[in-house]
């Protein structure tokens, strides 16, 4: 009874919060004010072309910019490119650069900086644009200051979905070219053309980022400083949250449990927009290189066995939405026309008894993702289900550093990761499931050896079309197979809910959510 | 022994023991499975092979084990403890950073819980079988059995959330840009807990230390001497007892500065601390090696170091000492 | 007087005695209480204590018997500071008694090594090690072992040093006894007490580790223990404060007794607080 | 007792409970005496009597366990037991003070010496730091220290026993006392020191007409300086008089006993010469040990064997008498090999037994035992007596069944029961602890005994019976014995020759009639004339 009646509440309160944020967002912005958020974990450095992580890419956000972004709908924005045009065999892909931009030292940026961070900077320590250089790109140049050329060996669909901040933040050539980027001083004091710049990073503390006089958009940005807080605590980032000390939480930075009780706070919005370009998918990776798992039978009977709904429910409190496959549902090809998997124990246990396979004969080793406690309360609980079935299961604790070497070794039985999908299912998908990609030494790849040259091929033929129509095609064939092969235990698409004060306006503004450069946010007075 | 004689041997005994700590934990951290290169690629996103055989090469992780190591004690020698893997900067700076936080909650919680130790002790002591005795030495217990890191989501929970008196992490008020004393106001207000925290289970080992030695000095014969005199009997514990029994008190005390670090590493988590103790979690996590091992060389250089000072007093308040050794 | 009478002098050493058997019982019945496994689902999530009769000491977010918890939580406790404790008084036992009855540079070697152990924060240790080791049961009790066993040491050198000229060890070389001979038959009986009072104290320090192993993240992750408990509620202080509160009053409680148990030892044991006649 | 004065103190039937555990109820049980001004009070009697109660009980410094049950204590006509403690402090150190046995311990080690004297006057109103600093300097000329402007700012870890001791006295007497009370001022010193202290005591006691009340279990000292003496026996005081009377015409049994018991060389009965084999020859055997040493600073070397040699026939009897660092125990160390030797040779029936490693020297160990000087310490309290006697025979290769055999036999020798075999050595007495000693050195039938103050920690009448089996068992299986002591009068008595050891090194050597009547080196002749009660004759009283 008490219980409705919160939830009731609940409800109501999201239902003020939305309607009052449209009401305000007619009001004219206000310049200046800080703006306070936190960076969860800390990152370990900013230097965004060195490291991709969630933090970094926040932070390295407001400093550092992309070619192009890209809207809630994954349609490419102008960001350093005013626009660009794509020749009709999909070859030859031409960008015309924003005027006036400096980098934050005062040096013009130019399109000699654009050649060299894809051809030079990028090529060698970007482990996904490294890739797709390779396999795709024949030539890049830039024919007048302002104009840069890529030129295609042969037409990938999703070239023009890989120019956001994560997969191509554009570096000073003048401050890199010819150096060691690792080890490079200029790591320490990054050099963007980005609306803030960095003023001090007291580690273990805050970022803290100031205004940009010289940024190129006239008039902008509206804040004064932002800094990012570092509170390694989950509960404390909660009560800092509360208490005022921090005006913005991004998805992750506090538990699931504690979104739902801060969002009903007076003067709170929130929302789940924001993440459409990334769309996390969490998913169980089975080792299917030996039994039990080299059966799909017994990879759909453990699908059957998982309540994963449940899942969402208690354990990520709601923030999310089970996974019917491979693509993300907010993304761009994904069909719901695939085999499902309801949570269902008898049928679980009677596919593998059809099929003649003794679970209790097998060890499963359990690798959870230590990402934290609500990942830890996933692996206990899919423990539970999977020992409910008869096989022995064994939880392996390991660190961020035991997790990666014995994912990237093969060392594994079962164990949990998740995907982002870079508005492409060629950028974020396909590298889990083609048999190119079982390559031993790294952590994200087909670690799980799942082999089907047909989806290979589809995978392909998709990557390759000029037309939207075929690859859709190809796409929506290839998620069935993968779907009743079960090539990876889809668990459910994150939602990452952006908690704000009311105060701070035009926070979300496109499918990349906070890494989005805020040059247009603006603090109500 | 001659005081610069003595220092000097202590000092050659102390680089020793150092060296030795770096030694140990360069083979043991080196021993662990988990590769920093891999977590690195992760953290880049993905990798291929060569790119993470590429990280290794640049990180000189593909020497064999013993150049590895002499090639960090060449740099430990000239002051260079390393190049962290993972924040890309000199071990150095990033413990240099650190370490400050680390000591100002370390010595507060060190000066804070000797104090408040010796004094019930004493009080104990002096009171022995006293209501006082029981409610101190039973409080002592309590805090000897009640694990730090509970205290601290405890005192969270009652401090700050519930009655609002004390900011619940962080050193100071970050973006508040106190200057002067009240920025020392404004990180004292934020020591208070995790001072306390920190203190509590160490006040009460010197709690029971300083009682257990105080009665120990009581039953010696100088005393029945002192009390034969006709010195009355609070004189006779400030003069007579008090020196003598804290002596032993403050030699295990220096002797536990180290765990005082392993205490920080709780404490700085719950607390948000910017110390030494969460940058060594983290580096662990990461497999950050030259960080590890910075943090753990540095902790132990400070123990040495607040052995010898400790060694230096008790030199100057016994004179014994110097014509014993 | 016996040597019950003499510990039963001491209340608190009785209530200790009383409290750590309750933990044992529990630990001993809990496959018998609570049958099915502590990480089992049973009831809604998030009971709160006094909401559903069955589930006395509420349940967490996954709906886990926090009663079940405590019981199966107790085994771990017990089990890891009992053998880390035993093993480091094994390796305490030797490199002391070693450097104390040989002395001169074999007692320099180990005390120097001894040292190094003690100069590096031995929780900070701990965590190293099982992080690197990986947490399991196995590496958990031979972390705790290996960063406890110096002041064991250092103890047992003092007393085989001590001991060492004692008129009885000398009389045992002049009658020709050997010295590993004159080590075991000869001091260490008389070494026991203390290493038993310490090692009493040691279990209790030990469950502390263990617990905040755990709370950090780097305990068995197969075991349900106390520490485990509190660092998964931790996130959920305030929603849910029994699933934090009752776990750590367990560790409160078994270790509070393990110290009081020590102390009763430590004054039945110790031979100057017994009435000495002669 | 003199009727017509009261008396500085009396003691009126006192009785102090003893806590349930003990062997008795009383600590004291209904003692009475008195004590004036001017004159000096022995309280003797031996250990357990509860002589320094009452010593205690006067000073109010009695632990918390022991009360006084009943009587009273009246110090100038005053009952101290009725006092508060903040009266009876202002009493302490001004009209009455104290000097303990341990002098090291006795003083704070973390304080000067000139502040431990002036705290005495501090807190008892002298609140110039002149004057007290004055009379600081003054006291510890009177007490006879040596360079006092100096010595004050010593702490007294620096000092000799006997100078510390000397502190004591200097803060006892800092507020001239009407009463000193001295509780085995001298039983930790050496005998020369010993004396020094005791002419020191009554020249102060004289010339401040002070009444001394003086503890000590030494009849010798008793004889020295006693006025008047009580003695006490398990609580009671069984004997009180004049000095002269206790001593020479004792009346008690016990105090005739006790009497008896006081060593005399009278006693040795004309050995004759020893003609036995040549066991044991010491040729320039040395010692040193180092100590510190660093960079800057060269280690300490102290000569503790220096160049010694003498030599042993079996059936005979070494006494080797030093006072404290003289190198007496580390010479008998060194022959039984408990100590590296850093040159010269020990032939043991002629061979060197020196250069042997500790694993070849093992198996000759059994022919040269010793019994050692704590009865407390020499016997392990985890093993029982059988084992202890076995533990020998059975480390050198005999069956366990022969030893244990043997093990009751020997209790029998040594004039034990045969039922101590399953016994262990708590529930003995120190005298038949010594007993259990020396039969576990006899197990192995050596033929060289070395007894390193064996006796010196029994009380005098236990000391005789244990002197009477060594010389009996001697007799009986001709061994040859090394009996180190610091007390002359036992090496008289039982000893054929007596080398007396100084800095090192035997000064001399010589039958005891020898050493006794004509000393030859200066130090001999100061240790002769130290011997406390030397003009006393405990033989002719007891005739």
């Amino acid at each position: 009874m008490k219980r409705r009646v919160r939830l009731l509440a609940a409800a109501a309160g999201l239902l003020c919060a939305s309607m009052m944020g449209t009401a305000y967002a007619q009001e004219v912005p206000a310049k200046g004010g800080t703006l306070n958020m936190i960076a969860q974990p800390e990152p370990p450095v900013l230097m965004v072309g060195l490291n991709t992580q969630g933090p970094t890419l926040y932070v390295a956000g407001q400093i550092y910019q992309s070619l192009l972004t890209y809207g809630t709908d994954l349609k490419p924005l102008p960001s350093l490119a005013k626009s660009w045009t794509v020749s009709s065999d999909g070859l030859i892909y031409t960008f015309t650069l924003q005027d006036n931009v400096k980098w934050h030292d005062g040096k013009p940026f130019s399109a000699d900086d654009v050649v060299f961070t894809a051809d030079k900077f990028l090529r060698e320590s970007h482990p996904r644009w490294r890739l797709i250089a390779t396999t795709y790109v024949d030539s890049i140049t830039a024919p007048a200051p302002n104009q840069v050329v890529f030129k295609l060996k042969k037409p990938f669909s999703a070239f023009l979905n890989a120019f956001e901040l994560s997969s191509f933040p554009i570096i000073p050539k003048h401050l890199y070219e010819g150096t060691d980027y690792r080890t490079n001083p200029a790591n320490q004091t990054p050099i963007g053309t980005g609306p803030f710049k960095l003023k001090e990073w007291k580690r273990g503390s805050y970022i803290h980022l100031v205004r940009n006089e010289d940024y190129w958009k006239p008039g902008k940005p509206y804040l004064d400083e932002l800094y990012f807080r570092i509170i390694p605590d989950s509960a404390s980032r909660a009560v800092a949250f509360e208490k005022g000390t921090v005006d913005v939480l991004r998805g992750g930075d506090v538990e699931g449990f504690e979104v739902r009780r801060l969002i009903k706070l007076p003067d709170v919005e929130n929302t789940t927009s924001g993440w459409e370009y990334y769309a996390p998918l969490v998913f169980m990776q089975m080792n299917q290189r030996s039994m039990p798992f080299s059966d799909k039978r017994v990879r759909q009977a453990i699908m059957h066995a998982i309540d994963r709904d449940f899942i969402v429910r208690n354990v990520f409190f709601g923030q999310g939405k089970v996974a019917t496959g491979p693509i993300a549902s907010t993304t761009l090809y994904y069909t719901p026309d695939v085999p499902a998997y309801p949570f269902d124990l008898p049928k679980a246990k009677k596919i593998l008894a059809d099929a003649g396979i003794k679970p209790s004969e097998y060890n499963i080793r359990l690798m959870p993702l230590p990402y934290g406690a609500a990942w830890d309360r996933m692996s206990e609980y899919v423990k539970q289900q999977i020992e409910q079935l008869g096989f022995k299961v064994v939880i392996q604790g390991v660190d961020a550093g035991g997790w990666s070497q014995k994912l990237a070794d093969f060392d594994f039985d079962l164990t949990f990761n998740f995907t982002y999908q870079y508005g492409d299912p060629a950028l974020g998908v396909a590298r889990h499931y083609l048999s190119t990609n079982v390559i031993k030494g790294t952590p994200y790849g087909n670690n799980q050896n799942y082999v089907n040259p047909k989806v290979d091929e589809l995978f392909a033929l998709a990557a390759g079309a000029v037309s939207n129509d075929v690859a859709a095609k190809a796409y929506s064939e290839a998620q069935k197979i993968i779907v009743d092969e079960v090539a990876l235990g889809w668990l459910y698409e994150m939602q990452n809910v952006t908690i704000n004060r009311k105060k701070v306006k035009n926070l979300v503004r496109t499918g990349i959510g906070l890494n989005e450069t805020m040059d247009e946010v603006w603090i109500s007075k | 022994m001659k005081t610069l004689d003595f220092l000097l041997q202590r000092l050659a005994k102390a680089i020793l023991v150092v060296l030795g700590v770096v030694i140990l934990n360069f083979m043991l951290i080196h021993m662990a499975p988990g590769d920093p290169a891999s977590v690195l690629a992760g953290e880049a996103g993905a990798g291929d092979e060569k790119f993470i055989a590429q990280l290794r090469a640049q990180f000189g992780l593909d020497q064999p084990l013993y150049w590895q190591l002499w090639t960090y004690l060449k740099g430990v020698l000239t002051g260079d403890l390393g190049f962290s893997y993972r924040n890309q900067v000199p071990v150095m700076t990033l413990i240099l950073d650190r370490l400050p936080a680390t000591l100002l909650l370390t010595g507060c919680a060190f000066v804070f819980s000797l104090v408040l130790g010796i004094l019930l002790g004493v009080i104990a002591a002096y009171r022995r079988g006293s209501v006082a005795d029981s409610v101190v030495m039973t409080s002592a217990l309590v805090f000897y059995a009640t694990p730090l890191f509970w205290i601290a989501l405890m005192s969270v929970l009652v401090f700050s959330l519930h009655l609002d008196w004390l900011p619940p992490f962080d050193m100071e008020s970050i973006g508040a840009n106190y200057t002067g004393w009240a920025r020392v106001a404004d990180i004292a207000h934020h020591l208070v807990l995790p001072t306390v925290t920190l203190g509590l289970f160490f006040t009460a080992v010197y709690t029971r230390l300083t009682r257990a030695s105080m009665l120990e000095v009581m039953a010696l014969d100088f005393v029945k001497t002192a009390r034969a005199k006709g010195v009355p009997k609070a004189q006779v514990i400030r003069r007579h007892v008090l020196r003598n029994a804290i002596l032993p008190v403050f030699t295990f005390a220096s002797m536990q500065a180290g765990q005082l670090v392993g205490g920080a590493v709780l404490t700085e988590t719950v607390f948000a601390w910017p110390g030494i103790g969460r940058l060594m979690f983290d580096a662990l996590l990461q497999r950050d090696y030259p960080v590890l091992l910075g943090v753990f060389l540095v902790t132990a250089a400070v123990v040495v170091l607040v052995n010898l000072i400790a060694d230096l007093l008790y030199r100057f308040v016994d004179p014994r000492i110097e014509a014993a050794s | 007087m016996t040597f019950f009478k003499r510990y039963a002098r001491n209340y608190g050493a009785l209530i200790g005695l009383a409290i750590l058997l309750v933990v044992v019982v529990l630990a001993f019945a809990a496959p018998l209480i609570f049958p099915v496994s502590p990480w089992q689902s049973v009831g809604d999530p998030l009971l709160a204590p006094s909401e559903d009769p069955a589930f006395p000491f509420g349940t967490d977010m996954l709906g886990r018997d926090i009663a079940a918890g405590l019981a199966y939580g107790a085994r771990v406790s017990l089990l890891i500071g009992v053998i880390s404790t035993s093993v480091a008084v094994v390796i305490g036992v030797s490199i002391g008694a070693l450097a104390g009855f040989y002395g001169g540079k074999v007692d320099d070697l180990l005390m120097r090594f001894t040292e190094f152990f003690q100069t590096i924060p031995a929780f900070a240790m701990a965590v190293v090690l099982v992080a690197i080791f990986s947490p399991t049961i196995v590496s958990i009790t031979l972390a705790i072992a290996v960063v406890s066993w110096p002041p064991v040491a250092r103890l047992v050198r003092g007393e085989f040093l001590s001991l060492r000229s004692r008129e009885f060890v000398q009389a045992a070389i002049v009658i020709g006894q050997s010295g590993p001979r004159i080590m075991f038959t000869q001091i260490l009986p008389n070494a026991i007490s203390p290493i038993i009072v310490t090692a009493s104290l040691m279990v209790a320090t030990a469950i502390l580790t263990e617990s905040s192993l755990s709370f950090l993240g780097l305990g068995d992750r197969n075991m349900m223990s106390w520490g485990f408990m509190i660092g998964a509620a931790r996130t959920m202080l305030r929603e849910a404060w029994w699933m934090s509160v009752f776990p750590g009053v367990a560790i409160l409680l078994t270790v509070l007794a393990i110290n009081l148990i020590g102390e009763g030892l430590n004054d039945a044991m110790n031979p100057h607080l017994r009435g000495r006649k002669g | 007792m003199n009727a017509h004065s009261t008396p500085l103190l009396r003691v009126e039937n006192l009785s102090i409970n003893l806590p349930p555990g003990f062997d008795r109820e009383f600590a004291v049980e209904n003692i009475s005496y008195d004590l004036s001004a001017g004159e000096i009070l022995c309280v003797v009697g031996e250990s357990g009597s509860g002589k320094s109660m009452t010593a205690n009980a006067i000073m109010g410094l009695l632990p918390d366990y022991l009360k006084p049950s009943g009587g009273r204590i009246l110090f100038r006509g005053k009952d101290l037991l009725a006092m508060r403690e903040p009266e009876l402090e202002q009493e302490r150190g001004r009209s009455m003070a104290m000097v303990f046995q341990e002098p090291l311990s006795a003083l704070n080690p973390l304080m000067k010496v000139r502040d431990q004297i002036a705290e005495v006057m501090e807190v008892h109103g002298e609140k110039n730091a002149e004057t007290r600093d004055r009379r600081v300097l003054d006291l510890l000329e009177y007490v006879g220290l040596p360079d006092p402007t100096h010595l004050r700012d010593a702490y007294p870890f620096r000092l000799s026993g006997g100078q510390r001791q000397r502190v004591m006295i200097a803060m006892a007497l800092a507020l001239e006392p009407a009463l000193l009370i001295a509780d085995e001022p001298t039983t930790a010193l050496d005998v020369t020191t010993q004396a020094q202290i005791l002419d020191l005591i009554r020249r102060i006691q004289r010339a401040k007409g002070m009444g001394v009340m003086f503890v000590t279990h030494d009849f010798g000292v008793v004889a020295d300086i006693a006025d008047r003496v009580i003695v006490m026996e398990r609580g009671i005081v069984v004997e009180q008089g004049p000095a002269a009377d206790v001593l020479n015409r004792p009346k008690h049994p016990y105090t005739r006993r006790l009497i008896a018991a006081v060593p005399h060389r009278e006693d040795h009965g004309a050995k004759a010469a020893a003609e036995g084999e040549m066991l044991l020859e010491v040729k320039n055997l040395r010692k040193t040990y180092r100590s510190g040493g660093g960079f800057f600073s060269r280690p300490r070397v102290v000569n503790a064997v220096n160049n010694v040699s003498f030599t042993l026939r079996r059936g005979e009897t070494l006494g080797v008498v030093g006072e404290s660092g003289s190198g007496k125990s580390t010479l008998g160390r060194c022959l039984l090999k408990l100590a590296d030797v850093d040159g010269g040779q020990v032939l043991f029936r002629g061979n060197d037994v020196v250069p042997l490693s500790a694993r070849a020297f093992r198996p000759l160990r059994r022919h040269m035992q010793m019994v050692f000087q704590d009865p407390f310490a020499s016997l392990n309290p985890r093993q029982t007596v059988g084992r202890i006697l076995t533990d020998g025979p059975v480390a050198n290769g005999v069956p366990y069944a022969q030893a244990e055999s043997k093990a009751r036999e020997l209790l029998d020798l040594v004039g034990l029961e045969i039922s101590a075999y399953d016994r262990y050595p708590q529930e003995f007495s120190g005298g038949q602890r010594q007993r259990v000693g020396i039969a576990r050195a006899l197990a192995l039938d050596p033929e060289l005994l070395v007894a390193d103050e064996s006796v010196s920690a029994l009380d005098v009448s236990v000391q005789a019976q244990v002197l009477e089996l060594l010389q009996n068992l001697q007799k009986k299986l001709n061994i040859a014995i090394i009996f180190i002591t610091h007390d002359l009068r036992i090496a008289a008595q039982i000893c054929d020759r007596i080398a007396v050891m100084y800095r090192g090194e035997i000064v001399e050597t010589g039958p005891p009639e020898q050493v006794f009547d004509a000393p030859q080196h200066p130090y001999t002749q100061g240790l002769i004339a130290a011997i406390p009660g030397l003009e006393w004759n405990p033989r002719l009283a007891v005739v």
